[in-house]
């Protein structure tokens, strides 16, 4: 059973955040682009948890629980948010959504 | 090549589509599959970093809490597929590139880092795996303060959460 | 040591009062502002007595007693304590200020009974007392400083109390903008003093000052700048103009404040700083100088008055003189002395013209008066008592402390011939006050009434104000009496009990002359036989300023009883010497004339019309100017656009993140 | 070849999944043919009675049908979801059930314990982790359709699931505190020994209120009556699966019936000591009780076949009787006795629990929608963790007292 250098881990979590943020800057719909930023908190996620493994120290999975903790709670209101925003104006568009233009 | 890299490289290989997938998808659904997809991988992964508990966590919360919630908004409010519309061009020229380059930057660096370097054995080596047990006494014990926090936390989440839905008389 | 430790609460009590009064008095009824008022002073009163019988219970070593309340501003070197302490001088002081302020609190609910805004004179009154006290019981410059404006605001709103009447109104600005005059010079020696001695202690101060020799020329200038706040505050020439416009506050307010305590605040100070000044000889000079020619200058003007209040505010003047007089002579003691006597019988003389007032229903001019001897028998008889008393007549309080005075100066004018022309003045002066002291008492209480008997129902004042009157009386005839063994040579216990605060730290040369005035200290120096006590009663006794003194209340009766119409031949055989008396010299219009106008104009054309509307509003309107515009463009960032938000975020992310990798060199 | 040498437990574990999948697939389909049965009994009814003895080949039958019907798709719905909702469904249910262990570890076969699947030592929380993905099945399915009613099971069903999986979840806690560990052996093997010497020492017992809850939250997890709003006829005609027909309907109709078996595997596992035996191991008669059982049913079915059947149904039938014969047989053989021991009991428990199951389908009326959620989170949530609160709180009890 041979073994997996830590950094792959780490290259795919950066590559998957990287990825996130490219969503969150191209996506349009506000459900989407909640979605990536739980990807985002993935792939941090994702380096939490190698690290933990890399120094063997439990503090990365902790940390991964507190995140995930803490993502539940924002889906939750954001998503709560993104209703009242559609029932107020037809469009889950973020580019519709722009009464602070100037 | 061993069972543990073979999983690796499959999973990390469906984790990228995944995420790709949820930029290039127009649906919502898809793009919530496609997320889920991540998600799994990313279990998968964390299975092999001999940290069962976290995956096991990590399936029920995100992928059989969060996102379900996802797809639930997006069935209620049957979100269609998103207009390509185009107001902001500095998001169109500057914004997505950067990003690349961000993810390119951070990617190269770790694998340059002395952390990134370190060796870990795979999963299945059952010494290796972090005792759900340990993991429990840590957050019991030394992050008992910021556990309480996070459950203040979720009770004014939720509080919040009803305050918004509620219709207003 | 229950108060020596808390002296703090002799400071809360009137604070509290004020308080009180000022938030909620408006809607009671005068019976509860009064005992809200008065019990507050009554108490700080007797907390006071508390105070000074333990302060007679400290070993000697123990005294000045200081109490560190909290450190108030650090900056630097520049470390204030908010810190109080007693020592003797302090103690008379005390018990001086509380006691009188008492019995003008208890006289006002009389006399202000009839008045708009009760509530709010009590509360003002209170205040007073509060910054009063603070002023007398500091232990360093600026929490004296913070008292010493305090009651510079008091007055200013007591003054203007009637603040509709415009006259009442501009006499408050005079007062406190001509007091601002000296302070400014009282601000600019306290900085000097910090920058001198590093502190602003007076016990650091003067132990600093009596080890080790500092230059006279700046210490000269320290006392001279302090003393400048002295001459505003307590109206000495050229500042003292100020006071006779005060008179047109209420009168409790004229007796409390512009004749018992806060004038003669400039005496106490200069009698604090004795340490600093007895080394500074031409300070010493200057104080005499100032105060004997303002003592002469303001009692030749008091003789013409015909206002009763004015009458009295000249002699305030004049005496506040002989006080400056005795400190610049070096007899600090003989000064403080007389300021007591002085608050006692002059206080009561301003509540007597107080209650005359009162029962001629406001009427101010001594001539539309005369005859009130039986009418308001009480009034008349106090009044008498105090201006036996502040003539100068033997066995009266006056009698013991002007008489100090003078022979302190007479001492120190031996071969110094500056000092026997200030001692002259002085005598002079005596005379003249008695005369026209007299001269108030036979126009107010003897002759025929000059008034309309039917309109002006002429009636005793009630209990309240007369009780005052009657103690204060007493005070004025045994307030004294402390000296009294000394008329056949044995000791002055005032001097005494104060000695410590004005021996410790005295210089040697000025220990002679301290020992020359007071025969307490021994060892005599050689060549002073020691007289027999009967030959010292006679002398004091037959000692020029009684003669003056009797002379002046012959003139007066000779002018105003026995040939009523004398005075107005003179006058008008000296008609430029009368109008100028009568005008006071016209300093007023001089001062007009010489500052007020080109102040006015400078501040109308240069500093309005350039300064203002130029300089200080370009600058206002062109920072908004430039706020505007900046925000107008940068208003473009702020797209509303959710994305392009986002693109910044990650230009930010990524430059941070170059920032942190590359510069730092990757994470190794 | 050397690869799979290499690696025993693959085989081992390719050859334990296609059994198990035999297994399941039979049972899911005579689980219907039960159902039907039951139900039918309780309605005064025959049920299925003509197609083999007693019904017997119904499933099958059933299943050819599904197979043969056609197989239509409708044009407007989103394609791949709409392929991937029923795969979804029936992948996870089955996979579920790998993780049941039938029998204790100590039966080994090639080194591998011989009743699991997947050994893992925290298979609840695996359990849960797969169940809870479950939704999706119904949710897309639902979604994908593109029509209003299955639009609506959809979205009640989603609703409905992660409602009650809360209090599924917190229900199940308790236990783990009594048994402290995740790992089903543990659990069951906690549960081991007796109280005064003749009541097991089953969860059940001590954990009445949480049993109820988990059957409760269990049943609505599974969709079943009383809470089968998601596909509530009268409402919305089929619900999430209006559109589906042939043999994708046929796939969530097995995925509701994998569930209804793992829950109850579960519930056995937690409350009722999985494959322990009631009775202490002293009495060695029990050994021979599986055999027993299953000669009395070969004996049944010999005098049917005699007595009531005519023609193939004879023969059919005469099949069974040697089956349950020879089975009884084998197991009456005490070292088969001691292996079929673990699985006998456990499947007479599950036995039991669906029993239960169809009788609560053939008894109780439907919720309507406003009640299931008001009672899920008004009444089932709070009673369950009041359940856990206690629970920590007598076990905690002890410590807090010394030390």
């Amino acid at each position: 059973m041979s073994a997996i250098p830590i950094s792959w881990y780490l290259v795919l979590s950066a590559v998957l955040f990287g990825l996130g943020v490219v969503a969150f800057v191209f996506k349009r719909n506000v459900i989407t682009i909640f979605m990536s930023i739980e990807l985002m908190l993935n792939a941090v996620n994702l380096a939490f948890v190698a690290f933990a493994r890399a120094r063997n120290a439990l503090d990365g999975l902790v940390f991964v629980f507190f995140v995930i903790v803490v993502a539940a709670a924002e889906a939750a209101v954001g998503l709560a948010i993104v209703i009242m925003l559609a029932q107020h104006r037809e469009s889950l568009n973020v580019e519709r959504v722009n009464l602070l233009k100037l | 090549m061993s069972v543990p890299i073979i999983l690796f490289f499959v999973c990390a290989l469906l984790a990228v589509a995944g995420a790709v997938l949820l930029i290039l998808a127009r649906e919502p659904i898809h793009s919530a599959l496609a997320l889920v997809l991540v998600m799994m991988a990313l279990a998968v992964l964390y299975l092999l970093l001999g940290a069962p508990f976290v995956a096991a966590v990590q399936i029920i919360v995100y992928a059989g809490a969060i996102m379900v919630l996802f797809v639930f908004v997006i069935m209620l409010l049957n979100a269609g597929v998103e207009e390509r519309t185009d107001f902001s061009k500095i998001a169109k020229w500057a914004g997505v590139p950067l990003g690349f380059f961000l993810l390119l930057l951070i990617a190269h660096f770790l694998a340059r880092s002395s952390i990134g370097t370190a060796i870990a054995t795979g999963a299945g080596a059952a010494a290796e795996q972090a005792s759900t047990r340990e993991l429990s006494v840590q957050l019991f014990r030394q992050y008992l303060f910021p556990f309480e926090a996070t459950s203040i936390l979720i009770l004014i989440a939720i509080l919040g959460a009803l305050v918004l839905a509620r219709k207003d008389e | 040591m229950l108060l020596l430790d808390h002296l703090w609460i002799i400071l809360a009590l009137p604070l509290a009062g004020a308080a009180i009064n000022g938030l909620f008095g408006k809607r009671w009824p005068q019976s509860v502002v009064n005992s809200v008022a008065v019990g507050s002073v009554s108490l700080a009163f007797l907390a006071a007595a508390e105070t000074v019988r333990e302060f007679c219970a400290l070993a000697p070593d123990q005294i000045p007693f200081v109490g560190n309340y909290f450190t108030w501003m650090v900056a630097g070197p520049f470390r204030v304590n908010f810190a109080l302490q007693v020592d003797q001088l302090t103690v008379v002081m005390l018990l001086t200020v509380t006691f009188v302020g008492m019995l003008i609190h208890i006289y006002s609910t009389g006399y202000m009974a009839h008045e708009g805004g009760y509530y709010r004179f009590f509360s003002y009154l209170n205040l007073f007392m509060f910054f009063m006290l603070t002023l007398v019981m500091a232990a360093n410059l600026i929490v004296m400083f913070v008292g010493w404006e305090g009651v510079g605001l008091c007055s200013y709103l007591l003054i203007g109390f009637w603040f509709l009447k415009k006259s009442a109104a501009d006499a408050g600005k005079k007062a406190f903008i001509v007091t601002r005059i000296g302070d400014l010079g009282f601000t600019v020696g306290i900085l000097l003093v910090f920058a001198v001695f590093q502190s602003v202690d007076f016990g650091t101060i003067f132990r600093d000052v009596s080890q080790n020799p500092r230059s006279e020329a700046v210490l000269t200038a320290i006392c001279i700048l302090l003393f400048t706040g002295a001459i505003g505050k307590s109206a000495q020439l050229p500042l003292y103009v100020w006071l006779p416009d005060a008179m047109e506050g209420p009168t409790p307010v004229s007796a409390l404040i512009h004749a018992a305590t806060m004038v003669t605040a400039g005496v106490y100070m200069v009698a604090r700083m004795n340490p600093l000044f007895s080394r500074a000889p031409v300070a010493m000079l200057v104080v005499a100088i100032v105060g004997a020619v303002t003592a002469f200058y303001s009692a030749t003007i008091g003789l013409v008055q015909t206002d009763i209040k004015k009458v009295l505010a000249y002699s305030t003047v004049s005496q506040l003189g002989y006080m400056f007089l005795a400190c610049g002579v070096g007899a600090y003691a003989a000064g403080i002395f007389h300021l007591m006597t002085h608050a006692f019988f002059k206080g009561l003389l301003f509540l007597a013209a107080g209650s005359v007032i009162h029962a001629m229903g406001g009427e101010q001019d001594m001539f539309k008066m005369g005859g009130l001897r039986e009418r308001i028998p009480v009034t008349y008889w106090t009044m008498l008592i105090a201006t036996l008393a502040i003539a100068g007549i033997p066995g009266f309080a006056g009698f013991f402390s002007k008489d100090a005075i003078l022979e302190a100066a007479r001492v120190a004018s031996h071969g110094n011939s500056t000092i026997f022309i200030l001692w002259l003045l002085g005598v002079v002066g005596a005379g003249l006050t008695s005369f026209y002291m007299f001269r108030l008492v036979f126009l107010t209480f003897f002759g025929k009434p000059r008034y309309d008997e039917h309109k002006a129902h002429v009636h005793e004042s009630p209990k309240n104000m007369t009780v005052p009157l009657m103690i204060l009386a007493f005070l004025s005839i045994f307030g004294g009496w402390f000296a009294a063994p000394k008329l056949i040579g044995g000791i002055d216990h005032f001097e005494k009990f104060l000695s410590p605060v004005f021996s410790a730290y005295a210089p040697r040369v000025a220990q002679e002359e301290i020992r020359v005035v007071n025969p307490a200290l021994p060892p005599v120096p050689p060549g002073y036989s020691e007289p027999s006590a009967g030959m010292e009663l006679l002398k004091a006794l037959t000692g020029v300023p009684v003669i003056v003194a009797v002379l002046g209340l012959l003139a007066a009766w000779w002018l105003y009883i026995k040939s009523p119409d004398t005075p107005k031949r003179w006058a008008q055989s000296l008609r430029g010497l009368y109008l100028l008396l009568l005008n006071k010299y016209y300093v007023d219009e001089i001062y007009a004339a010489l500052i007020v106008r080109p102040l006015l104009w400078i501040s109308t054309n240069v500093l309005w019309h350039v300064v203002d509307e130029g300089a200080i509003d370009g600058v206002v309107n062109g920072t908004a100017r430039v706020a505007r515009e900046s925000g107008s463009e940068l208003r473009q960032l702020q797209s509303g656009n959710e994305r392009s938000y986002a693109t910044w975020v990650v230009i930010g992310a990524v430059g941070f993140t170059v920032l942190l990798l590359v510069l730092l060199g990757g994470m190794r | 070849m050397g690869f799979i040498t290499q690696h025993p437990v693959l085989v081992v574990s390719l050859v334990k999944i296609a059994v198990l999948l035999f297994i399941v697939m039979t049972a899911l389909a005579y689980l219907t043919w039960l159902e039907r049965k039951v139900v039918a009994h309780i309605q005064s009814r025959i049920g299925p009675y003509y197609v083999g003895a007693h019904g017997l080949l119904q499933p099958l039958a059933d299943g050819l049908k599904f197979l043969f019907k056609e197989d239509m798709t409708p044009p407007t719905s989103d394609r791949l979801v709409y392929l991937l909702a029923p795969f979804l469904a029936l992948s996870l249910a089955l996979t579920a059930i790998a993780l049941i262990p039938f029998g204790p570890p100590h039966v080994t076969w090639l080194g591998q314990p011989l009743f699991v699947v997947s050994n893992v030592d925290i298979g609840l929380l695996f359990l849960f982790s797969i169940t809870s993905i479950g939704v999706y099945g119904v949710a897309l399915a639902g979604w994908s359709s593109n029509s209003k009613y299955p639009l609506l099971g959809g979205l009640r069903s989603s609703a409905q699931m992660i409602s009650y999986e809360v209090s599924l979840t917190i229900s199940v806690v308790g236990v783990l505190l009594l048994a402290g560990s995740l790992s089903f052996n543990d659990i069951i093997e906690g549960q081991r020994g007796y109280w005064l010497h003749f009541i097991p020492r089953w969860h059940v017992f001590p954990q009445i209120i949480g049993f109820l809850c988990y059957l409760t939250a269990a049943i609505a997890e599974t969709n079943r009556i009383p809470f089968d709003l998601p596909e509530a006829e009268t409402e919305l005609v089929a619900g999430f699966h209006t559109e589906y027909s042939s043999f994708k309907f046929a796939m969530f109709f097995m995925a509701e019936y994998a569930n209804m078996i793992t829950v109850s595997c579960l519930a056995t596992i937690l409350f009722f000591g999985g494959w322990l035996s009631p009775f202490p191991d002293s009495w060695t008669w029990q050994n021979y009780l599986p055999g027993a059982g299953l000669l009395l049913l070969a004996a049944y079915c010999a005098y049917d076949t005699v007595a009531n059947m005519r023609g193939i149904a004879q023969i059919q039938f005469a099949v069974v009787t040697l089956l349950a014969g020879g089975g009884g047989l084998i197991s009456l053989y005490p070292p088969a006795a001691a292996v079929i021991q673990g699985p006998f009991w456990f499947t007479t428990k599950i036995l039991l629990i669906l029993f239960f199951y169809i009788w609560m389908r053939g008894t109780l009326p439907r919720f309507r929608y406003d009640q299931l959620m008001s009672f899920g989170w008004k009444l089932l949530l709070p009673v369950s963790l009041a359940n856990l609160v206690i629970t920590a709180f007598v076990i905690i009890w002890p410590l807090l007292r010394h030390g």
